[in-house]
């Protein structure tokens, strides 16, 4: 085997001509288990080191080992990188790479691919057995059909010229591959390998460099589509992960010490991530044995003035249901981050939507204020649980942070927090109790109280569910139950007086104001903006915090022709049979605000399970403004 | 209890001398005649025998008759939801080794709604004390059937009488893993039931004590004979089981001297024993491995260390 | 003892001149365990005999056995009787009897008392020990500077002179002297008490007939006020019973097999009420070991086949939640009936509230519709069961009965329901399945599919939670969820298609129009026809149907110059510190009008734990349009 | 099992003579090497053995990878909630004797999140069989501990080992009310697999089957030692046991005799066997009390019975 060094072609000295390029959308598919997710990752990383914004999403199979060669089988990941900020997974893919063709139809059934998609496909299947050969030359001329520019490429071949078991190294050359194609730094790929094999012996690291080599030498002599995208590098330092990941670290920078939880996809993973450091952060993980009572010991916890926080989705908040009613009523502070994921019931466990806004504001019986906020990228992940405990103990409540799927398994680089003191928890207060004060001291403007810790003297009074005054007793008199309620609402609005009006994104006015929350901004804005380009009048709105509202919405929207919600969740569209304004079932944020502004807020939604692409929404606009926005 | 070290900085040692009063809040609320006043009486008095600095001790109970105990306690409280007392007990103490924490429940909210929780509370073998207020009954809605029910019982949901073989909690938690601690004792034995009271106290673990309790509203048929009855009670007595001063001990018929140190024993014991309902310690193991230690394995790390984690894990992220 | 025909006094010869009456307010109250409800239940059903409107409602201390005279232990009764029909409790009690001082505080907190209303108080308690008789003494100064007028009555003496124990059978005595005061006829009052004590002995049945003519006796002597209330009698039947009741005898009129429940107040009496009959009626209760259980095995009984029904309270429908969703999914016939209490968390368990609309309507994560109906009488209590099944089993769904405390306390005479044998559940099919046919067939336009049940030859299939085609097959296809989801919503569309417009009560367009839904319907109209008396231009609207929507709800509230809603849930009032119309919590109803129809409804709600009186409600007319309609 | 009369006309013969086909649906989707495959076809010859009307057969689950079982069978089937299948299955039995019903849960969905449901099944005891598919692992999460992961397990949510000793579902089943059939077996060994649902299915009531499965996705090394060493194994063996023919049972080392009607011997034998897993039956009685006998009592009253016994009711509030 050569040493890598000199095997290294300076890019100068490549035959190919390079088109330089402002994006490309890379996607690497196969049967779960070929190492494309790590091959994409890795693609992702490299080209985030040289400068480019960087967007990565994991294609995951429903099944755990789904079988080989199938349409529901599709296991990979999606690169999205471009020579500016890339916050959003894009459109259709510009190339892919397929480790055998009958994995690519579940991704044209999601409509991943537009004719003029380049296709490299595994060619081995052409000279396997009979029935694979038939499959595979039907689904060679069907793709052609469909327009798409096919390339069989001689993969396990080459690989075999390098390793004895191409399955476990084809990866690393097609990682090769694609640097040659889109001029990525082989130094930088190099270092990139050594880092995911540090754990393995040099052996393994050497076969998986030369396989990076001899993928980049193949794609350098044979093919002639070689790109480049210019980058500009910064000496910030960055970090690239995933939401669930973000939270992670959220999690232990806000200083919790206890997260409690019950396993559900999408939500686990974020667990996952922490679970080998959290311990030496000072934190813990209680995996429970159910979600209610993950919620229950997290509210002991944080009885206990150990602020908790529990992790789940759409599944497990429907059991939390009755715990999130005695934490507002009993004014616990706590954080839930609720990462959502298709509905109703099982639904799509593996699938992202925003289908749990309104469950999770009016799920428990009565009236249940609580603070609700929603990250919209990979960053805020982070930074939002952080907020979330300091916003919990403030105003002495739970908060609710909304992820889905789609932020879960999104990847994307962001400067590398400075960890700052002031984000933890301090210790609990155990200093004596002011006798005079009661548990539950409302401040007459804000509804506001101090909460006494178990440990501090003087401070002794009995939590209750039940109806109760000042002093927690439970509350005979009728006029003690408005009362609290009043004040438990009262800590809604005060919140609301310290946030300031959203930003619109675009002219403060014009024809149409597309208005979004959560993990769609980066499509919604980049929509906007490719349609502004072409000289439509529309706006955005992201919206973060979801209870309270942000203030002034109406004033904002009254300056706009039309205002429609742009979420992934369900909306009668009108036409549909038997479908009137009147009875429409709207999206959550539009069905939200329509009652509170009265404003006629028309929604764009849907549950194809699947992140709303730029692509999409600039299709509605065609239609809602009739221009012709899509090239 | 074994209390670790706290992760703060407050050491300073409780006031001296608690007086009975310094545990009592408001009156009681429950029927004259209830058990659960005698119960009570007798936790107050342990907390003062034991001197349990108030604001470090808390009760957590679910919802019912007796998951009322906590307002009648001058300590910090949590009354819960119904069948949850466990979980949040659990959290309580998870990372508040300082805390004392008991839980009261009721047979439904223990046995019925709460019960898968009840096998994972005995799973984790936290040190705290768990009295399940036994009245065989749906107290506080009214007279409804419930696990513990002796079959036949007629109820307002079972007016022709209940048609299944009651839960019997002693065997039961007995089937589950890292049990620690079971005991059984009776309202109206003051001095049994205090013995036990304190001897759950003083286990280092999840002392599991079911106390069969009277209600006299609904169920004054079926604990009245028992109650009366001298022949009723069967005491297991060992001397590392609950002590009882002989003048006391002398108050019961039927002894029997039982180990709690064997759990085929106990389980054997379990079962009604010659038409007798058995008293005492059936199972103690202090070996058991706790969860409450592993809770408490890693406080009082400094935001340094902390900060330094952090950024040890988002290492792995850097590029 | 005297033998009762001999000692009726013929009311002719009555010494009283009696006032004729249009109708009364009587309370009985009393430590809980005096008999108070017996007496006042009595007097009810005597006057509804007599072919009065009656209305009862019980007064529950929030413990099993409160202390004796306490302001908490209120326990006992009222009643009101009146020459029309009665929908509700009325307003300010005209006379009370209190069988101890004491426990009337509560009530004058809850404002149940005016001045002018007279108090009948036993006089025992003048001569009890020392600090007793300092409390009485108190208390009767107090009570004549609120204008009480006040009447101190011998009670205990004088039913000691016919009865040895007298708390036994003080409440007869009582019953009497409210026959004299209220000229009910002695033989109905006498049949009635030997219906009560049909299982006891004759000397009990004497005792207490005797202690009925001697309270009657000391009336007519030693009382000078002295009414008649004029009654219709109809030949009609009647039945008198409360909203739980009512509930129970539904279910089992609507042939349904299977009673699912966990006990909880206020729904549990429901259960009780059908628990000695039902199993004769071909059904079973299972009490279940908790609400999700209650819920899984209603499920799997209707998924069976069986049609099952659920019965609880907002802490049970929240611990439902996720089985709804399933049941939604899967499309599984189902009844829940929430009869409605104080929320949030544990609240007020024994009190009412409409606090459950938004969280059955949104609870669930994802699009999960449903069909909610709301009676609002105790005579729809029982019709609105048989109705809830058959559209479960038509729109193969799952569907919610909201009562609430008011109505499941409240007792109402009305005509005796016929039983019909359509109402019952026919035998299960078990036909072969038709071979072609899917398990999701979904129609078209309705999006209603036919089920098959477990024993029908070729229908097999498996029900799934997971999203899922027309074969109940897992979904990969992204299409397949969106479809499945609009089919879903179809359903309720193709409802709502059936329903007629409300019926506006009052003129069709005037200043205000108040809406309400469930038990507030009789209190809102009597108050709406006082202030019309008055020349108020206001007119009352009742939803029965709340999801599917009733139709032309907007074109109806375009004409009135105000919409506002009356419910018992919370809501900001305008005016508190910080609260706006765009952050104001509204009352459920309100708030859900607001999203569909964008008329700017505004709200009069409390959480009070109370019944809205028509009182309540003519006073906030009174500022609404600036008139004085109360005297 | 004890067919009562069914509440309805149709009582025609199943069809003669079904093949193995008639049970089974789509492929599969279980990883391969999965234990599952070998119970699913365990299953599947018996329905045809004992020749069950498709129609007449309903499978509940909850989820998990096991729960998926009812979509690879071509009878009816409930494929419910996480930890719920117990609840569903007794709703379906409880007005329904004519079907056959099966419960397929796992290791999570019964002991952890189904712990409370589990408790109050064995107490209906109603007729049905429950197989809990133990691969001691959260299988379709992607490995995080379950309650019975041995203790030390290294998951996701313990990457340093699991801290708590798990739940033998053995010994909690025999110390619940009303247990009437406690099994074990190894879906690795079919014979004794196929026997044991066979006398599970004969059982009237119902017959928890614990099978300890594999899952060589996340389990290798914990199941591996087990399968591959001869002496892990040990044979309740008993002529009121499970049945295995002579050449099945020569194939173990180790053979005990044990009498299922001994449950103090059985909760003995629950207990690990020096150093072996036992397999067979521990503890069986047919006389316990039935919760379906209940719900079957009272079916086939006529509208007209119905309609009188409504009008009883009403006259109590007639006026
Ligand atoms: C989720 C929920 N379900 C039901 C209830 C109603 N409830 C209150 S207490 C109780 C049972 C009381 O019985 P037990 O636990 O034995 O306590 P006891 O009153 O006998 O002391 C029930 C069903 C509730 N409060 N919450
Ligand atoms: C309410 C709810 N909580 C959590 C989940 C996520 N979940 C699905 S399966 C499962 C556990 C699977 O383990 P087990 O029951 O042992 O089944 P296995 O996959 O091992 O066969 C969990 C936690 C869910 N689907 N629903
Ligand atoms: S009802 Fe029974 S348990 Fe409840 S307080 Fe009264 S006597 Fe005690
Ligand atoms: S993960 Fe394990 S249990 Fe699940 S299918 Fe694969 S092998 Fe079987
Ligand atoms: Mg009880
Ligand atoms: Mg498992």
């Amino acid at each position: 085997m050569s040493d890598t060094t000199q095997t290294i072609p300076s890019r100068q000295t490549s035959k190919a001509e390079r088109k330089v390029i402002k994006e490309a959308i890379v996607e690497i598919v196969s049967d779960s288990g070929e190492g494309a997710q790590k091959c994409g990752q890795s693609l992702g990383a490299i080209s985030a080191k040289m400068g480019n914004g960087v967007w990565t999403v994991e294609i995951i199979p429903a099944e755990i080992q789904p079988p080989a060669r199938s349409k529901a089988g599709a296991s990979g990941i999606r690169v999205r990188m471009g020579k500016n900020k890339i916050t959003n997974m894009g459109d259709h893919a510009d190339l892919v790479v397929a480790l055998n063709e009958q994995v690519l139809y579940g991704r044209i059934d999601q409509e991943a691919y537009k004719p003029g998609t380049i296709l490299l496909i595994e060619n081995k299947w052409a000279t396997h057995n009979e029935d694979t050969q038939k499959d595979y030359r039907e689904s060679i001329e069907r793709f052609r059909k469909l327009g798409y520019l096919i390339h069989e490429i001689p993969m396990e071949k080459e690989c075999l010229k390098v390793v004895k078991d191409a399955r476990k190294g084809k990866n690393m050359w097609v990682l090769g591959l694609l640097c040659s194609l889109y001029d990525r730094d082989l130094e930088i790929a190099a270092s990139q390998i050594r880092y995911i094999f540090r754990k393995k012996n040099e052996e393994i690291v050497q076969n998986n460099l030369d396989l990076l080599h001899s993928g980049y030498e193949w794609a350098e002599q044979n093919l002639d589509m070689h790109f480049t995208i210019p980058g500009k590098l910064s000496d910030e330092d960055f970090v690239v992960m995933n939401g669930n990941e973000a939270v992670s670290l959220g999690v232990m920078a806000a200083g919790i010490d206890v997260c409690s939880m019950y396993p559900i996809t999408p939500a686990t993973s974020a667990t996952h991530a922490m679970a080998e450091t959290i311990e030496s952060a000072g934190g813990i993980i209680h995996q429970a044995e159910d979600e209610i009572a993950a919620m229950g010991f997290a509210i002991g916890s944080s009885y206990a003035g150990k602020t908790a926080v529990t992790i789940t989705s759409g599944p497990g908040i429907a059991l939390k249901t009755e715990f999130i009613g005695l934490a507002v009523m009993a004014e616990v502070p706590l954080v839930i981050v609720d990462v959502q994921r298709g509905g109703p019931s099982t639904g799509l466990p593996t699938k992202v939507e925003q289908g749990d806004l309104l469950a999770v504001l009016y799920g428990a019986a009565g009236d249940a204020p609580k603070i609700i906020i929603a990250p919209s990228t990979i960053e805020e992940c982070f930074h939002y649980i952080i907020l979330a405990r300091k916003l919990a103990e403030s105003f002495r409540s739970p908060v609710f942070v909304l992820t889905d799927a789609n932020l879960a398994t999104g990847v994307q680089p962001f400067p590398r927090p400075k960890i700052k003191p002031e984000w933890f928890a301090g210790p609990i207060d155990q200093t004596p109790w002011k006798d005079e004060m009661k548990p539950y001291d409302w401040d007459a403007d804000t509804g506001l109280s101090k909460r006494p810790i178990p440990g501090q003297k003087g401070g002794m009074y009995t939590l209750t569910g039940l109806a109760h005054d000042e002093d927690s007793h439970v509350a005979y008199d009728p006029a003690i139950n408005q009362r609290a309620a009043e004040n438990r609402s009262r800590k809604l609005a005060a919140l609301g007086q310290t946030l300031k009006p959203p930003v619109v994104n675009g002219d403060a006015e014009g024809d149409l104001l597309l208005v979004g929350w959560g993990s769609t901004q980066g499509a919604i804005e980049e929509a906007v903006e490719r349609a502004r380009e072409k000289g439509a009048k529309v706006s955005s709105l992201h919206l973060h915090f979801l209870s309270p509202l942000e203030p002034g919405l109406k004033k904002i929207f009254e300056k706009f022709k039309k205002v429609k919600t742009v979420e992934i969740n369900y909306s009668d569209t009108p036409g549909n049979p038997l479908i009137t304004s009147e009875n429409r079932r709207y999206a959550q944020l539009a069905w939200y605000l329509r009652a509170q502004t009265l404003v006629d807020i028309d929604c764009f939604s849907n549950v194809y399970g699947q992140p709303i692409s730029p692509f999409r929404i600039l299709n509605m606009l065609e239609k809602e403004l009739d221009l012709t926005l899509t090239d | 209890m074994i209390a670790l070290k706290p992760d703060f900085c407050d050491v300073s040692l409780p006031d001296a001398n608690y007086s009975m009063e310094d545990y009592s809040s408001s009156k009681a609320r429950w029927c004259s005649g209830c058990g659960a006043h005698t119960i009570l009486h007798s936790v107050q008095k342990l907390c003062q025998e034991e001197q349990l600095p108030p604001e470090k001790t808390v009760f957590v109970s679910g919802i019912g008759c007796s998951s009322r105990f906590p307002h009648y306690m001058k300590t910090y409280g949590f009354h819960g939801l119904h069948g949850r007392a466990f979980p949040v007990a659990s959290g309580v103490k998870f990372r508040r080794p300082d805390l004392h924490v008991f839980v009261v429940t009721g047979d439904g909210d223990c046995c019925s709604i709460g019960a898968g929780h009840w096998v994972h509370a005995i799973r984790y073998n936290m040190n705290m004390v768990v009295m399940l207020f036994d009245n065989s009954i749906y107290g506080l809605t009214k007279k409804q059937t419930s696990p513990t029910s002796p079959m036949g019982t007629v109820s307002n949901t079972h007016p022709a009488g209940s048609i299944l073989p009651p839960i019997n909690p002693i065997q039961a938690t007995l089937g589950l893993p890292n049990v620690s601690f079971v005991a059984q004792t009776a309202d109206w034995k003051p001095a049994h039931l205090h013995a036990t009271l304190k001897k759950a106290y003083e286990h280092p673990g999840l002392s599991f004590v079911r106390i069969v309790q009277r209600c006299p509203i609904w169920m004054k048929d079926s604990y009245e004979p028992t109650v009366k009855d001298p022949d009723a009670i069967t005491v297991l007595d060992h001397e590392n089981g609950i002590h009882l001063e002989d003048k006391d001990l002398k108050k019961f018929r039927h002894v029997t001297n039982h180990d709690p140190s064997d759990i085929l024993k106990a389980r054997e014991m379990a079962e009604v024993v010659k038409e007798t309902t058995p008293i005492g310690l059936f199972y103690q193991n202090k070996e058991a491995s706790r969860y409450d230690e592993y809770g408490a394995h890693n406080l009082g790390i400094s935001t340094e260390d902390r900060i330094a984690a952090v950024n040890s894990l988002m290492d792995r992220y850097a590029i």
